[in-house]
């Protein structure tokens, strides 16, 4: 068996769908946060594979890889941020559970 | 001093001094009756210096663009003949002497301004009827003179009769102008013009062009004005007016305005037309004299009087010009119909007026005492204006040689019996029914013994209300007779009055005197002379009833009125209310209301629904993508 | 070789993914998602882009994982209650219904062929990455910069203790 | 002839009108700017300037209501005299960049359409800016910030050529009328005020929409109304456009069903804002569909016509009898402004010189008419406590000359000849009988029937009859007179004298509509002797 493109796009595919499930399921704010955060390292590995499996010869294959390392540096501004917010929600209401946290509504 | 000037000074005297009380006068009655006076003066010596000295009886016509819009043209001008003159005779002179007799009547009325004022402007909308030399141009004038009689029958704010009648009379006129103002919209779009003489002009050369139903829609007009039926209905009540209001607006000369309108566009009518027009004028005749029995107001009795005579003049014309169609070799065959009801009218108008103002004097006197069988007794009290009343009941009931309305009801008669024979028995039997209940009149109130404090005390009048009372009488008794006209004047009243010839002439002779003194001498035997009850009423309840039912016309307007107009009225306003503000506005509002409950009700806060309705869109989006909907879409 | 590499990788990452979504205290979770990074970090190295995969471990498993447990330890967060039935089963369904689709869409009739992996592999180098950097993405390398530095400042206004409303709040 | 007198008398005051139209065109324009200026700067001065004495507000209300006031009056004058320009007076346009590309600038000036509703404008805002002046509100500073605001739009509305403009001055006008309804009206304003709010947005966004359509598909360079003229719709939009523009005027001018705003509006509304909206602002729809829709979509409005004459109907008939029905003088008074719409849109529908002449000779005098009677109508609501008929009557001896003015506007607005209505009325009339359907004409005509019924009910219910009811103060004072008396003089000048508005009208009519007049006096074979 020949590990081909198909195979890391359906690892990649899995853990997004893992992800996603955790969203889904998990009512903690943390842990839904988490998943979030497979849920881009699906991405990233998406990318890194197609780059990788890029057959036009002579061309520059850097822009997955590029793209990669940029999401890497979002994906931490991002976390650093989402958790900031979650100890001030935390702080407000006393909770993470996400089904007590309704303020949108108001 | 050109024609032009004279008439314009004419018509735009009594607008001047309406103005001017408005201005000036509304609380200064003196200065007010002065300028209305004045303004009635002006008229007067003018119109009889045109008829003296400054026309020579030939048609004069002036005439200015007034308004243009798109196609249509509307003219102001004034058309001078011989039958506006005469009309302008008529609105003259009794004008005045109206005017000086209201000084005397109204000395003690809080608001003699409002008083003078409208009567100026009822002097300016009623001359410009009588100039008018288009059918746009009397249609405007015709709607002023119902307002000049709307805020004069309104005259004593504080009565309900008042309000009623006012409202009532400008309403029902206004029902009349309705089929008016189609009937000369229909004129102008087949003419092309509603100047009077070029509309003749065109009519002798396409006389198909006329219609029946053009004349009958104008004859609406007349229906309104002149108070025919089935539109009679406001006069009787529009007595709630002072009584020198009566006189000259509802006697004398708007009420006529009809008659004179119908002499004026006489080549309008075919011949199936004026059969309606004869006939609905026998039938006011009739009908209006009978119910003058059931009256106890002496305003009321001569109201029905009036009706009755108008229907006279209407049947007058209509009758006068079949009879000119058919039988008329002379001539001015062509004009019978406007020579007998303009006669008629001419001499009405002096012994209407007459008329009305003796009963003004009366009621002057009696402290507003208006029941005829209060009063009783009078000629002692008041000889000159028992004198004068007597007078006036000669001229309507048209004794023989000595009367006014002998001669012109004589004309009347004649092409009656020349064209229609029920026509001819229903009017003479008129004849005899008005002198009957003229005579009734005359001796219930002035003979025998008062029967009321208030005719007990009564005393002659002021000079102011007497002396017209003397000009009129001496018009009443000599009005039938030519000489008593300028010159210029007596085209209409010598020549294109129809005048019985031979046989003819003794027959009719014989008949009105016949009809008329058998009424005066009845009326004395029924009822006797001052009487303080009706001797009708209890000897013979049936015929009485008739009278006082006047054909429930009264009735059945009102049921219309309150039954059925406001009813719908009100339910047209439910249902508005209903459907329009209810379902449709409220209910569009609703439905916005209902989506933004549910939008909001899926808007829970919650993030974890949101990722729900984030995944539900993926499916969506995925299954878009993978070609599920291609089958939906296409 | 690379096969057995693979495959062991690929369980490396998802079967810890699966512990995080599925156990109930958050430091478990947060413990199995570092096993799933380095997991992930395993893929990128057989796909030869080995300085990825050093960020990889350094970032996602050294930093932001860490970063989690602080603040776990921070909110002192209990284990969260079980999620009901329905809620479990329409997830799972979800689930399901994404991985079938996901499945078909890769390996389903339509898909392919794939392309070969193609012979250089320009990434696995470092130097290339700062060449790139520094010349082609140099503003958008510029602009991360700031706004880390925005997300600093951002960080820093958000946890800041909130004004004595939330004393009041708190009696 | 006596009419040689006066003309020689005015002959030098023409001369020097007409020379001030020809000679004076910078300053004319200008004046047209400033009347739309004037309002507005001292409403931003009254609302940014520190503590003034209630004289100095007044001083300056006033001064806000005169200065357009007189400038209508000028250049009607000077319209009128240096008669006929040829299309559209008085004109200046102000560059404004960058609108400048969608064809937009400020372009100023009138037109024989526009003369009549700009000197109403100008007038019923100097008599309702007068009442407001002296009737003594709480809150007289913003009351009067609002009303000028209003008068400012309507001065810019009816001078606007841009379209742009001519839709922003109306929305400028509108908004003050709601926010005045909130605050001064009487009892229910909330919800009054909610409800006119959503209709009026809701029908002046639909105008929005139809005039940008129409802009596009005209394919005109510019958004201004002479572009606009030159443009041709092409046949298969032009029913879709003119449905738009019917349907977002027809609810602007309360259009039968959309009327149900307008009564509660105007009975609700202070008298002065009632005055302003329903004389002068209301018109803004017809003045759009005469001057827009129907020049360019004349297929469109043939299209409509069955509707909208039904709807016309609806709105002549059904609201009068809705009218008829009316317990409350404001309410009546607002249902009878609704209901002669419908002869406006029945000229219309005659789509013929006549029909669209008579249309905006109408419309000017029932501005003028109805603005005088929701004055008077507010006045007996002051005197009597109340405007219900039933608590009302016997004023007529208490108050005469209320009584005098009463009678005589309501006369005017039922379309007594002697006023300006009854030009109108008449000219409409005699257009429905040459339009394809005579027998509009019969039923049209019931609602001067009804209109007399409703009219001369309201005035026997109020002034006839015994005093019944409280009735504080005397009778009208001067200062409610004089506005009252400006807009009767103003009825009765036009009524006596139509030419003095009809000819301009006249003129820009037969300019605009040469192709839709009828062929008339078909039914007579030899030439008419009508001149």
């Amino acid at each position: 068996m020949i590990i081909g493109l198909e195979h890391y796009f359906f690892v990649s595919v899995l853990l997004f769908a893992i992800g996603f499930f955790g969203v889904l399921l998990r009512k903690n704010t943390l842990v839904v946060f988490m998943c979030l955060e497979l849920m881009l390292s699906a991405s990233i590995l998406a990318l890194i594979a197609f780059s990788r499996y890029h057959t036009t010869p002579g061309q520059g294959l850097m822009e997955g890889n590029i793209f990669v390392l940029f999401i890497i540096a979002i994906a931490a501004c991002e976390v650093a941020v989402g958790l900031s917010i979650i100890v001030a929600l935390w702080r407000r209401n006393q909770t993470v559970e996400l089904s007590e946290i309704n303020e949108l509504k108001h | 001093m050109d024609l032009g000037t004279v008439l314009s000074v004419i018509l735009l005297a009594p607008l001047v001094a309406a103005g001017l009380i408005w201005i000036l006068a509304r609380q200064r009655a003196a200065l007010a009756m002065t300028l209305s006076l004045g303004a009635a003066a002006t008229i007067l010596c003018l119109s009889l210096w045109l008829f003296f000295a400054g026309w020579d009886g030939s048609a004069f016509e002036i005439s200015t663009e007034w308004l243009t819009l798109g196609s249509l043209t509307l003219d102001v001008g004034f058309l001078l003949n011989d039958l506006s003159a005469l009309m302008l005779f008529i609105v003259a002179f009794v004008g005045f002497w109206i005017h000086l007799f209201s000084v005397g009547y109204m000395n003690d009325d809080k608001a003699r301004g409002r008083f003078f004022g409208g009567l100026s402007i009822f002097m300016f909308s009623m001359l410009g009827i009588v100039l008018a030399n288009n059918l746009f141009m009397m249609f405007i004038f015709w709607e002023l003179v119902g307002f000049s009689s709307y805020m004069l029958i309104g005259h004593y704010l504080d009565t309900d009769e008042a309000a009623q009648a006012s409202k009532k009379a400008f309403i029902v006129n206004r029902v009349g102008d309705f089929g008016f103002l189609i009937g000369i919209i229909i004129t102008y779009w087949t003419f092309g013009t509603v100047n009077f003489n070029e509309l003749r002009e065109v009519v002798g050369t396409q006389p198909q062009l006329v219609t029946t139903l053009m004349g009958l829609l104008l004859f609406c007009g007349v229906l309104g004005k002149s108070a025919q039926m089935p539109l009679h209905v406001w006069l009787p009540d529009a007595m709630a007016g002072p009584t020198p209001i009566s006189a000259l607006i509802h006697a004398a000369t708007m009420v006529a305005a009809g008659v004179y309108f119908l002499g004026r566009s006489f080549f309008l009518f075919t011949e199936e037309a004026l059969h309606i027009v004869a006939w609905v004028g026998v039938v006011t005749a009739v009908s209006a004299a009978l119910w003058a029995f059931a009256q106890r107001d002496i305003k009321k009795i001569l109201a029905y009087s009036t009706l009755s005579q108008l229907g006279y003049m209407v049947a007058g014309f209509g009758l006068g010009s079949l009879y000119g169609l058919h039988h008329g070799d002379a001539h001015n065959a062509l004009y019978y119909g406007i020579g007998a009801s303009m006669f008629h009218l001419t001499t009405h108008a002096f012994f209407k007026a007459l008329l009305f103002l003796g009963s003004g004097s009366v009621i002057h006197a009696c402290h507003h005492e208006q029941d005829i069988f209060k009063m009783g007794g009078l000629w002692k009290k008041m000889p000159l204006t028992t004198l004068t009343f007597a007078a006036g009941v000669i001229a309507i009931a048209g004794v023989p040689f000595i009367a006014a309305g002998f001669f012109s009801k004589d004309a009347i008669l004649y092409v009656a019996m020349k064209s229609s024979q029920p026509a001819f028995y229903l009017l003479t039997g008129t004849a005899l029914l008005t002198a009957l209940y003229m005579g009734r009149l005359f001796f219930i109130a002035f003979l025998g013994k008062p029967n009321s404090a208030s005719a007990e005390h009564a005393h002659e009048s002021p000079w102011t209300i007497v002396l017209p009372l003397l000009v009129l009488a001496v018009f009443s008794i000599g009005g039938g007779y030519m000489i008593m006209y300028p010159v210029t004047l007596q085209e209409v009243m010598g020549h294109w009055v129809p005048h019985p010839h031979g046989k003819d002439h003794t027959t009719m002779i014989i008949i009105s005197a016949v009809a008329s003194i058998i009424g005066l001498v009845l009326a004395r035997i029924i009822y006797g002379a001052g009487a303080a009850t009706d001797k009708v009423e209890k000897t013979l309840p049936p015929v009485f009833a008739i009278s006082r039912s006047r054909f429930y016309f009264d009735e059945i307007y009102g049921y219309y009125v309150k039954k059925v107009q406001d009813r719908l009225a009100d339910v047209v306003a439910f249902l508005d209310t209903l459907f329009i503000s209810g379902v449709l506005v409220r209910g569009s509002a609703a439905v916005a209301g209902l989506l933004g409950v549910t939008a909001r009700r899926l808007h829970t806060g919650s993030v974890s629904t949101y990722v729900w309705w984030f995944f539900a869109g993926l499916v969506l989006f995925g299954a878009y993508a993978g070609g599920f909907f291609d089958g939906i879409i296409q | 070789m690379k096969e057995i590499l693979f495959h062991s990788f690929a369980a490396l990452t998802i079967v810890p993914a699966l512990f995080v979504v599925m156990s109930r205290k958050p430091v478990n979770a947060a413990m199995n998602m570092l096993v799933s990074f380095v997991g992930l970090a395993g893929l990128f190295v057989l796909l030869e882009t080995y300085f990825l995969a050093v960020l990889q471990v350094m970032v996602y498993a050294g930093a932001i994982v860490v970063l989690f447990l602080f603040i776990i330890m921070l909110l002192d967060a209990d284990k969260s209650p079980a999620p009901n039935l329905i809620r479990f089963l329409a997830s799972l369904a979800a689930f399901a219904l994404m991985v079938c689709g996901g499945y078909f869409l890769v390996f389903g009739c339509g898909a392919g062929p794939y392309p070969e992996i193609s012979a250089e592999a320009p990434a696995s180098l470092s130097r290339t990455f700062g060449v790139e950097l520094f010349t082609t993405y140099l503003l958008p390398f510029q602009l991360t910069g700031f706004m880390l530095l925005i997300a600093m400042v951002g960080v820093i206004v958000v946890s800041r203790k909130e004004q004595p409303e939330s004393t009041g709040d708190e009696q | 002839m006596t009419t040689q007198l006066p003309i020689a008398l005015l002959g030098g005051i023409g001369e020097f009108l007409t020379s001030a139209g020809h000679n004076q065109p910078v300053l004319n324009a200008l004046l047209l700017m400033l009347a739309i200026v004037v309002p507005l700067v001292v409403a931003l001065a009254l609302a940014i300037s520190g503590a003034l004495s209630e004289r100095a507000v007044k001083v300056c209300g006033a001064l806000g209501f005169l200065v357009p006031g007189l400038i209508s009056l000028w250049l009607a004058a000077v319209y009128i005299s240096a008669f006929p320009f040829g299309g559209y007076a008085f004109e200046m346009s102000a560059d404004l960049g960058l609108l400048e590309r969608f064809g937009i600038q400020l372009h100023l000036g009138l037109n024989g359409l526009a003369l009549p509703f700009y000197i109403m404008a100008g007038l019923v805002g100097m008599a309702a800016g007068f009442y407001a002046i002296q009737s003594g509100v709480e809150r007289l500073r913003l009351y009067l910030i609002l009303l000028l605001v209003m008068q400012g739009g309507l001065m810019g509305v009816f001078s606007s050529i841009d379209v742009l403009f001519f839709y922003f001055f109306h929305e400028f006008a509108l908004i003050p009328t709601f926010i005045m309804i909130a605050l001064w009206g009487r009892k229910g304003r909330k919800a009054v005020a909610i409800e006119v709010t959503i209709y009026l947005t809701f029908g002046a966004m639909i105008t929005l929409a139809g005039l940008i359509a129409l802009y596009l598909f005209s394919g005109a360079e510019q958004f201004n109304m002479i572009a606009m003229r030159e443009a041709i719709v092409e046949a298969p939009y032009q029913g879709t456009l003119f449905g738009l523009l019917l349907i977002g005027f027809g609810v602007l001018v309360s259009l039968f069903p959309f009327h149900t705003w307008a009564p509660r509006a105007y009975a609700t509304a202070p008298a002065p804002a009632a005055m302003l909206h329903a004389g002068v602002l209301k018109k803004f729809g017809l003045y759009g569909l005469i001057q827009l829709a129907y020049p360019l979509l004349p297929q469109g409005a043939a299209d409509w016509a069955p509707l909208l004459l039904w709807l016309a109907l609806g709105n002549l008939l059904i609201i009068g009898f809705v009218t008829m029905s009316q317990r409350d003088l404001k309410l009546m008074l607002g249902n009878a402004s609704v209901m002669h719409m419908g002869y406006a849109f029945l000229g219309l529908y005659a789509y013929s010189t006549v029909g669209i002449g008579a249309a905006i000779m109408m419309l000017f005098a029932h501005g003028l008419s109805v603005a005088l009677l929701f004055l008077l109508a507010d006045v007996v609501e002051k005197r009597g406590g109340t405007s219900d008929f039933k608590e009302l009557g016997g004023m007529g001896l208490r108050a005469p000359v209320l009584m005098g003015l009463f009678t005589a506007a309501m006369l005017a607005s039922i379309g007594l000849p002697g006023f300006a209505n009854f030009w109108g009325e008449l000219g409409i009339f005699v257009a429905l009988f040459a339009s394809d359907t005579p027998w509009v004409l019969y039923l049209s005509l019931i609602g001067i029937i009804i209109s007399a019924v409703y009219g001369l009910r309201a005035v026997a219910s109020v002034f006839f009859g015994e005093a019944k009811g409280e009735f504080k103060g005397g009778d009208i004072t001067p200062a409610e007179k004089a506005p009252a008396l400006l807009l009767l003089i103003s009825l009765f000048v036009i009524g006596l004298w139509p030419k003095v508005v009809s000819d301009p009208v006249n003129e820009s009519v037969n300019r605009s509509f040469k192709d839709a007049v009828p062929t008339v006096t078909a039914s007579t074979d030899e030439p008419t002797l009508s001149e």
